[in-house]
């Protein structure tokens, strides 16, 4: 079953399984009220994460993607976060060149108490992807955009075969 | 069939009215490189020098779903229902604007596709939807090699059209039966007088390209060399494996299957390999029969200039285009190898 | 040294505190502190404009900060706390891009968001320094026993005003220290004046700032040293107010801090401007340094 | 792969917001899926069953439930698919309660989410890989961080059932704040002659070692079998030879220095044994203070000391001791009165903490249990109590309620009217909290009984006016403002997080909260465990908790080593990295960045390739996000389930 | 004697210790030169040293490890020994390093530019003659002569390290050091200044040509995975074979990501591109961000650890966003 038509956007989340998720978890205990668009795949630490899993999701067709993990210096594993913000904010800095709005990918800390926070953390996120609206996707770019750049390509004309 | 003429301001003209009913792709500027492209009238086709891709994925894709598939389940333990959906036919297309080579190439496919022992509906379907009009060169440069290979800048061999350059426009002739009914267009004039012109710029071109060293004791030398790994480690060194040459090669027709599944669908997909890829011979224990680029670089010279002539007919797997020197990274020469075998062999 | 700062004297500092605005040019002047003046500036979106509408209150103060950028500076000094509250409030609540966009609609030009403001306290603390004050006393203040009061809104809220303690400001003290002064432990530093109540409620306005003059009298000030435009009127235009309000008699001068600097660094009292003030400090003062209380 | 899915009801708890029957209808669309239903309570007994009888009627190879959390509930059904005869490890679970059905209430979207949960459960089930963990010995030693009457507590308990137990203590004597309470509440007992015994306990048990003055240094290993290192700091006193004779303490010259003991409120000597109970009863030289190391000069107490004790040439010394099991409990620390200027804590003299004010009131106190207020040694006459001093104020980000303050200010007024009789205690207060067991009763004496003015209200400022402090607040019940001159102000501050919990945390790989408590493993189930096996708490270091409350998670703790230790072999969690040895190029990326040293260099046929040391990788996967080849992968988060799980969202 | 003799005489000196030493040879035509594994002397007397020597040939030292090798390199070239070796892919003992001062080399892709303009061939070059300065081809008949500043690579308009950041063997005078000449970043700064929806056109655009051939990934000297690269493996499965866009463009991130950190911008993998996608660009935008946020730069302190496998407790550029 897709997401809800008009309703829904595809947001996929990242989380560690011993901070964020039990903080969503928490929240979820809590009764914090939350849109429906993301679903969480948990992995056992934010370091876990491999950058080009988010790249993949979101080349793939996703609109947002959400990673959380623990606090810095709180992780589970001692340093799998620390490595998780370097290569996360590489990614999240290295996504518009490509093309990719960086605010379809987020990453933040959320603890397994800070039910409040998570729920903050999926509103604002998913407030974020529903202004930015649905992805556009490089298998069905635009032809008059195409033509756009392809002109803009041709002019600079240095790149000419004899 | 008597020869026609098109000039250069009339060649759009024809372009169209061949759009019209079918794919025509001819080659154009993208990035500074030339590939196959749908005929577009706002985008100039480039036919003065050949194009960085041969029309090779006009007939046989990079890649191509052989079938697709869907499982269908009714409620808990039910057998599962399999609905499989393949498609064979072709797009009609017109390759307009190759370079002879470039059409040559499909003369190996089609041994190898088109044989009675493994007759491939995909190729066979395309390789006829397909029409292959020409372009004779008349002028040829440093990497061009295909008077070694029993061919030349006119060779009509895998054509349907040959045009030749002349004056102000093209002769135009029709070098198979597939190629004659498109003579009939009213675009084309009379070429009777520009023959002889057009011959001259043929001679001129192959004359251009001097003498091919003979390389008929090459079938065996290679075989001779097979266990000669230091040669074959020499002649590799720079190579660094990659799939450029096997991707750009007009002749190079393997390939690869993988499963693409999605949930209770997928596809096959065939999809381009390349021999000089560290994949091509893995096992799936793990263990690999042509571990090192040597190995790889001894499979592909030795295809095309030993192994496969001997089981077709003396025809070599290499249309002398030249792409594999010219694009390689490392300038990879395979004249050279083959040269080095033959001298290696008489030795 | 010579430095040089944007200067945002506020509209009080051309009417009712122009002395603090002289004796601020003057003292910065002959502390090499060179404040240059902003050309066209405007009200800072203070009361009016903020009771109203945060908006435009924002867009004024953004205004004047382009006005600062444009000038080729980063930083810009206000005598005013209300002036500085504002500017700083502004730039806190341009962070929100959101809220910017609004903002710069309603300019010609759109604001870098670059600009930071600060008091004149502070730059006289941070950018010029206590020991190139203490170096510019001519007249050390001797003898003189001073409470400072900062007012309530100098330093708060803690994190948009970010300088000094809150609770317990010591800028003022360290700078009347440095002047040679005694300041006195003023334990009601940063209470309440009565501030903008001297309209709708004199009651409350007397009463507050009653207190604050018992309390200084009560700690044996000789003077209460303010850097509030309005806490200086409350106290000392309004002192007879609180007395009979509170059946009291004080008479204790309340002057700008950077008057009681130009006093000691022999500023020209054209600059000082005590006459400006109800309870003049020259009496207070004269007796003070010759000894003799 | 057979696959069968469960989709829980939990009551309403699932089925109130998600139409079950749909999910469950739908998961059966889905590849490798063979039977799927509904149920009530999956975890309840009859749910359970139902699992193992579908897997044994259905010849299920593999089950996803789709109800609570894993985190909560994960260990359960694996448990429930192992009595079936299945590997443990071919289960996933969808969180369709936590996660979906209890934070919306739109049916459909919640409906339609539960089925992509129980899709990406499904693919990423497909490629699980039954696991089998390996096993190991366990050192049946526990160590015991913090000698307060928790850890004393679990010390005294570990060490009665047989255990070897090391206890480290941070100070120079063992009991903590308790050691330092005049009484306790409600029963207003002594509180040095309940804790004193339990003290003198530690110190004769024959299967106690005591570190104290010590603290620790590095943390390696896992559970059953850590190796810590502990810093024993330099005391500058041969402990086997210093009798507790005191001598040095009377002849020591350096008298005036803040005594730490009595939280600052009195002089203590260079060289000093804190408190007349104090266990073990040595001295030890604060070097910062003593003439010897500061003016390099002195050497009185070493010519006074009848042993020959003194040793000013000591240095700090690591110990390692090899344990199978921490217990943490190194309690809390007090909130700093002065971050608080309008109170005016640290600023003026007679405004101190509750704990400065206990010291007042002991025996064995600065004034020998006579009230005198620091600034002038005067007796107060008026006192002024002000509660939650940086407790229950987010402004401080300290929104907490430190739950005993209310209790100990109570004691306090008493205790000055028992001290003082015509004195009069003023107590500000936000609400009263006290729900233990004779507690509010206790509060009511304090304010009928012994008089003490409950004013509800918070206190703005306080301001000294001559030698009197003036406490500015609101009276919130009456509505008005009131001023009260008070002689002493007495602030109920906070408790914190103890100093360097964070760092400790870190070493122990325990999670803490963002004011620096430790984290349990289950707020509600499993409070003294933490998510690191191995290592329990008790005590304050959790949060901040009464004695009862300490003693008693002394003694669960202690129960749970026990209950760990009455295995010989554990078995390891199999869900670690493991190496494709075909795929690894030997480029030691993996090794680099692994936190636990979990991953070597081997040689294999003359190339170099990354080996997994089982036992002691703890499955974070780093190392797989590392290796750009993806040959090291970790099991049961393999690229390929991952990926798996993105296709089947990024498709669907 | 010339810095070409003096090379050739210690590398003669040095070959019977070796397996081999890599450099530069003419190649099928004068435009074109090629890699050169000299194992004789004979082999030796084909070494060239210039404009034209525009390949890495760090790029053989993973594979050839366990053997002892020399390698020529450019400056730009050392840097990625230096990664190699500081990533411990080969082993300091067992490479020899020849080096000298570098004056650039040519984009090959400009200089057909230029022939083109000037209505030749680059496919019928004949004769290639450079004084430092410029570079001159005869093709067809017809000579062209090119300024090299505006025919060269553009890493070369950018360089700081005209000299071998480590060498054992360096020969002659070490070259000045240029001054960096802003249009070496056109590629980049024509990105920066897109719009990010005109940006997904771009790639689109570039990576529908491309063939899958993996000449940008083999030619770069620190895609050590090779043979085992996950863009190919099913174990794990991250790209299907399909030539479509997303797929392809997904392998340059994942060599983009792969390379954060260690890229030491010689260019090899547009170079190598036969389809001319400029893939480099990818690169040099991460290396920016590597260097905004770590101050760092790949391949010039063998003792470094590269940014990605370590970190700070407290990062000094990393802000957290607030929620």
């Amino acid at each position: 079953m897709p997401v809800l038509t008009g309703k829904e956007l595809r947001i996929v989340g990242f989380l560690c399984n011993w901070c964020s998720y039990g903080g969503a978890d928490t929240a979820g205990v809590g009764r914090f009220n939350q849109p429906t668009d993301l679903r969480i795949i948990r992995v056992p630490c934010s370091g876990r994460i491999d950058p080009l899993f988010i790249a993949k999701t979101l080349i793939g067709g996703a609109d947002g993607v959400l990673v959380s993990g623990c606090h810095p210096r709180d992780c589970h594993y001692a340093e799998g976060n620390f490595y998780a913000r370097r290569r996360l904010e590489v990614l999240k800095r290295f996504l518009p060149i490509l093309g990719i709005d960086p605010g379809r990918f987020d990453y933040t800390w959320v603890s397994a108490s800070e039910g409040q926070r998570w729920q903050k953390v999926v509103t604002v996120f998913t407030e974020q992807i529903h202004a930015l609206g649905p992805a556009p996707r490089f298998d069905a770019v635009a032809p008059e955009l195409l033509a756009k750049i392809a002109g803009a390509i041709g002019q600079g004309g240095n790149r000419v075969a004899a | 069939m008597a020869a026609k003429y098109i000039s250069r301001e009339k060649l759009p003209e024809w372009l169209k009215a061949l759009a019209a009913e079918r794919r025509v792709l001819v080659p154009v500027e993208e990035g500074g490189s030339v590939v196959f492209r749908a005929y577009d009238p706002a985008r100039a086709p480039v036919f003065g020098s050949d194009a960085t891709a041969p029309p090779k994925g006009a007939v046989f894709p990079a890649s191509q779903e052989l079938f697709s598939y869907a499982c269908g389940k009714e409620g808990e333990d039910a057998n599962p229902t399999l609905k499989l959906e393949a498609h064979t036919e072709a797009t009609p297309t017109v390759v307009f604007g190759s370079k002879p080579c470039g059409a040559r190439g499909f003369l190996i496919f089609d041994r190898v596709y088109m044989g009675k022992k493994y007759p491939d509906p995909y190729y066979i379907a395309a390789r006829e939807a397909t029409v292959f009009v020409t372009m004779a060169c008349d002028r040829v440069e440093n990497t061009c090699f295909c008077h070694w290979v029993g061919s030349g800048p006119a060779d009509a061999a895998g054509s349907d059209l040959l045009l030749t350059p002349v004056d102000g426009g093209y002769l135009v002739e029709a070098v198979s039966d597939k190629g004659a009914p498109f003579l009939d267009s009213p675009v084309l004039a009379d070429g009777a007088g520009k023959t002889a012109e057009a011959e001259a710029v043929k001679a001129k071109a192959r004359e251009a390209l001097g003498e091919a060293p003979d390389i008929a004791d090459a079938p065996k030398a290679l075989l001779g060399l097979f266990d000669d790994l230091e040669f074959w480690r020499d002649q590799s060194d720079k190579c660094v494996s990659c799939g450029a040459c096997t991707y750009l090669c007009p002749t190079c027709y393997c390939f690869s299957i993988t499963d693409e599944g999605a949930g209770l669908a997928g596809k096959r997909v065939r999809s381009w390999d390349a021999c000089m890829h560290f994949q091509f011979t893995l096992e799936a224990s793990g263990h690999n029969p042509r571990p090192t680029k040597a190995h790889r670089l001894k499979n592909r010279v030795g295809h095309k200039f030993s192994y496969y002539p001997t089981l077709h007919d003396g025809l070599i797997a290499c249309c002398g285009c030249g792409r594999c020197v010219k694009s390689c990274p490392v300038s990879v020469d395979i004249r050279e190898i083959v040269q080095n075998a033959v001298a290696k062999a008489k030795a | 040294m010579s430095e040089a700062i944007a200067y945002y004297p506020g509209c009080s500092g051309l009417g009712t505190s122009k002395e603090y605005d002289t004796s601020t040019r003057a003292v910065c002047a002959a502390l090499g502190l060179s404040l240059v003046d902003i050309p066209d500036w405007s009200c800072c979106g203070s009361t009016p404009a903020h009771t109203k509408d945060h908006t435009l209150s924002a867009a004024l103060s953004a205004r004047n900060l382009q006005l600062v950028a444009n000038m080729g500076m980063t930083a810009a000094a206000t005598p005013c706390p209300s002036c500085l509250t504002n500017l700083r409030t502004a730039n806190h609540r341009i962070e929100a891009a959101p809220f910017k966009a609004k903002v710069d609609k309603l300019l010609d030009e759109p604001y870098g968001g670059d600009v930071n403001a600060i008091s004149v306290l502070q730059a006289l603390v941070e950018n010029v320094g206590l020991d190139t004050i203490k170096a510019a006393v001519r007249t050390p203040l001797k003898g003189l026993k001073v409470a400072c009061y900062y007012g309530c809104i100098m330093n708060r809220p803690p994190e948009l005003m970010a300088f000094d303690d809150c609770e317990n400001p010591m800028a003022m003290d360290n700078i009347l220290a440095a002047l040679g002064a005694e300041v006195v432990p003023f334990p009601l530093k940063v209470e309440c004046c009565g501030a903008s109540y001297g309209i709708p409620r004199p009651d409350v306005t007397a009463k507050l700032s009653g207190k604050l003059l018992e309390a200084a009298v009560g700690v044996g000030a000789d003077m209460v040293a303010v850097a509030c435009p309005l806490c200086q009127m409350n106290l000392d235009l309004r002192q007879s107010q609180v007395n009979r309000a509170m059946g009291t008699n004080y008479r204790i001068p309340v002057p700008y801090f950077t008057q009681l600097m130009g006093v000691a660094m022999n500023i020209a009292d054209t600059e000082i401007g005590f006459g400006k003030l109800n309870v003049d400090p020259r009496p207070v003062l004269s007796r003070a340094l010759s000894g003799a209380d | 792969m057979r696959i069968g899915v469960f989709v829980c009801h939990c009551g309403s708890n699932i089925e109130g917001t998600v139409d079950t029957g749909i999910v469950a209808k739908t998961a059966l669309d889905f590849p490798e899926v063979v039977f799927a239903t509904d149920t009530m309570y999956a975890c309840s007994e009859p749910g359970q069953d139902g699992i193992i009888q579908a897997i044994k009627d259905k010849n299920l190879t593999g089950v996803v439930v789709a109800s609570c959390t894993p985190r909560m509930h994960e260990p359960t059904f694996r448990r429930a698919v192992e009595r079936a005869g299945l590997n443990r490890f071919m289960f996933e679970m969808a969180n369709i309660r936590e996660h979906v059905s209890w934070i919306g209430k739109d049916r459909e979207a919640n409906t339609n989410k539960s089925v992509d949960l129980v899709r990406i459960a499904v693919e990423k089930l497909r490629r699980d890989a039954p696991l089998i963990p390996s096993k190991f010995s366990v050192n049946k030693r526990v160590m015991i961080i913090g000698g307060g009457v928790a850890g004393i507590q679990a010390a005294l308990d570990c060490a009665d059932g047989g255990l070897e137990v090391v206890l480290v203590e941070r100070d120079s004597s063992i009991g903590g704040k308790m050691a330092k309470l005049d009484k306790t509440f409600p029963t207003v007992d002594c509180s040095s002659c309940i804790l004193g015994p339990k003290m003198v306990d530690v110190a004769q048990h024959p299967n106690i070692t005591l570190h104290a003055y010590s603290e620790v240094d590095a943390i390696s290993g896992y559970v059953g079998n850590f190796q810590v290192q502990v810093k024993k700091k330099a005391t500058y006193v041969d402990w086997e030879l210093c009798t507790g004779c005191g001598a040095c303490m009377e002849k020591c010259p350096s008298k005036k220095n803040p005594d730490v003991f009595n939280e600052k409120i009195g002089p203590c000597t260079s060289i000093n044994i804190p408190f007349p109970q104090a266990i073990p009863k040595k001295a030890y030289i604060d070097a910062t203070t003593c003439r010897q190391f500061v003016k390099g000069k002195c050497g009185v107490c070493a010519k006074v000391c009848p042993t020959g004790a003194i040793r000013y040439d000591m240095t700090d010394e690591i110990v390692t001791e090899d344990v199978g099991a921490i217990v943490a409990a190194t309690g809390y620390d007090l909130f700093d009165i002065s971050k608080i200027a309008e109170y005016g804590g640290g600023r003026y003299p007679d405004v101190i903490t509750g704990l400065q004010y206990e010291r007042l009131l002991s025996a064995s106190g600065p004034t020998g249990g006579h009230i005198k207020r620091p600034s002038d040694g005067k007796e107060p006459k008026n006192i002024v109590f002000i509660q939650c001093v940086g407790s229950r104020d987010k402004s401080l980000d300290r929104p907490y309620c430190s739950g005993f303050c209310c209790m100990y200010t109570a004691k306090q007024t008493i205790l000055t009217k028992d001290h003082i009789p015509d004195s009069q205690s003023y107590v500000f207060y936000m609400d009263i909290r006290a729900p233990g067991k004779m507690y509010d009763e206790f509060t009511r004496r304090a304010m009928e009984e012994y008089g003490a003015r409950y004013i509800r209200g918070r206190v703005a400022m306080v301001y000294p006016k001559g030698d009197k402090l003036m406490v500015r607040g609101a009276d919130t019940l009456a509505g008005t403002q009131v001023e009260i001159e008070a002689d002493l102000v007495v602030l109920a501050a906070g408790a914190e997080a103890a100093k360097g919990a964070p760092q400790l945390a870190e070493k122990l790989r325990i999670s803490y909260d963002k004011y620096g408590f430790f984290m349990e493993s289950h707020p509600k189930l499993k409070p003294v465990e933490t998510n690191t096996a191995g290592v329990y708490l008790a005590g304050s270091c959790q949060g901040p908790k009464d004695i009862p409350q300490s003693v008693g998670q002394g003694s669960a703790a202690a129960a749970k080593v026990l209950a760990l230790f009455s295995k010989d072999m554990l078995e390891s969690d199999p869900q670690i990295s493991r190496v494709d040895i075909k795929r690894c190029v030997g480029c030691g990326k993996c090794i680099m960045t692994c936190p636990f040293k979990a991953i070597k260099e081997v040689e294999f046929r003359g190339q170099k390739k990354a080996e997994v040391i089982e036992t002691v990788c703890q499955g974070c996967g780093i190392c797989t996000s590392t290796c750009p080849q993806g040959a090291i992968q970790l099991s049961h988060f393999t690229d390929n389930q991952i990926l798996a799980e993105v296709n089947a969202l990024c498709q669907s | 004697m010339s810095r070409l003799e003096e090379l050739k005489t210690r590398i003669r000196e040095a070959l019977p210790g070796l397996e081999c030493v890599i450099g530069w040879q003419q190649g099928y035509d004068a435009l074109h030169n090629t890699p050169l594994f000299m194992r004789s002397d004979a082999d030796v007397d084909k070494l060239t040293w210039g404009v034209l020597n525009v390949h890495n040939p760090a790029v053989y030292l993973p594979t050839m490890a366990g053997k002892k090798v020399g390698v020529v390199v450019k400056g730009c070239d050392s840097r990625s020994v230096v990664e190699l070796l500081q990533e411990k892919l080969i082993d300091r003992d067992n490479v020899v390093i020849f080096a000298a001062g570098c004056d650039g080399v040519v984009d090959l892709t400009k200089v057909k530019a230029k022939l083109a303009a000037a209505g030749v061939s680059a496919g019928n070059a004949e004769k290639v003659a450079t004084d430092g300065k410029t570079v001159s081809v005869t093709a067809g008949g017809q000579t062209v002569a090119m300024p090299l500043a505006e025919v060269c690579a553009d890493k070369c308009l950018r360089c700081q390290f005209p000299n071998a950041v480590l060498a054992d063997v360096f020969v002659g005078d070490p070259a000045p050091q240029p001054t960096p000449n802003p249009t070496g970043n056109a590629d980049l700064d024509a990105l920066d200044a897109m719009s990010v929806d005109d940006r997904m056109a771009f790639w689109r655009y570039h990576m529908d040509r491309c063939i899958r051939c993996y000449a940008c990934r083999n030619a770069c000297p620190m895609c050590v995975c090779r043979d085992h690269c996950i863009a190919q493996s099913r174990e794990p499965h991250w790209l299907s074979q399909e030539d479509s866009v997303t797929e392809k463009l997904m392998f340059q991130v994942v060599h983009a990501m792969h390379l954060a950190g260690r890229c030491t911008e010689c260019g090899e993998c547009q170079r190598a591109c036969p389809m001319d996608i400029p893939v480099l660009a990818l690169k040099k935008h991460l290396n920016r961000t590597i260097h905004d946020l770590f101050n760092y730069q790949a391949g010039v302190d063998v003792a470094a650890i590269p940014p990605l496998l370590q970190f700070k407790l407290e990062e000094d550029n990393i802000k957290e966003r607030g929620w």
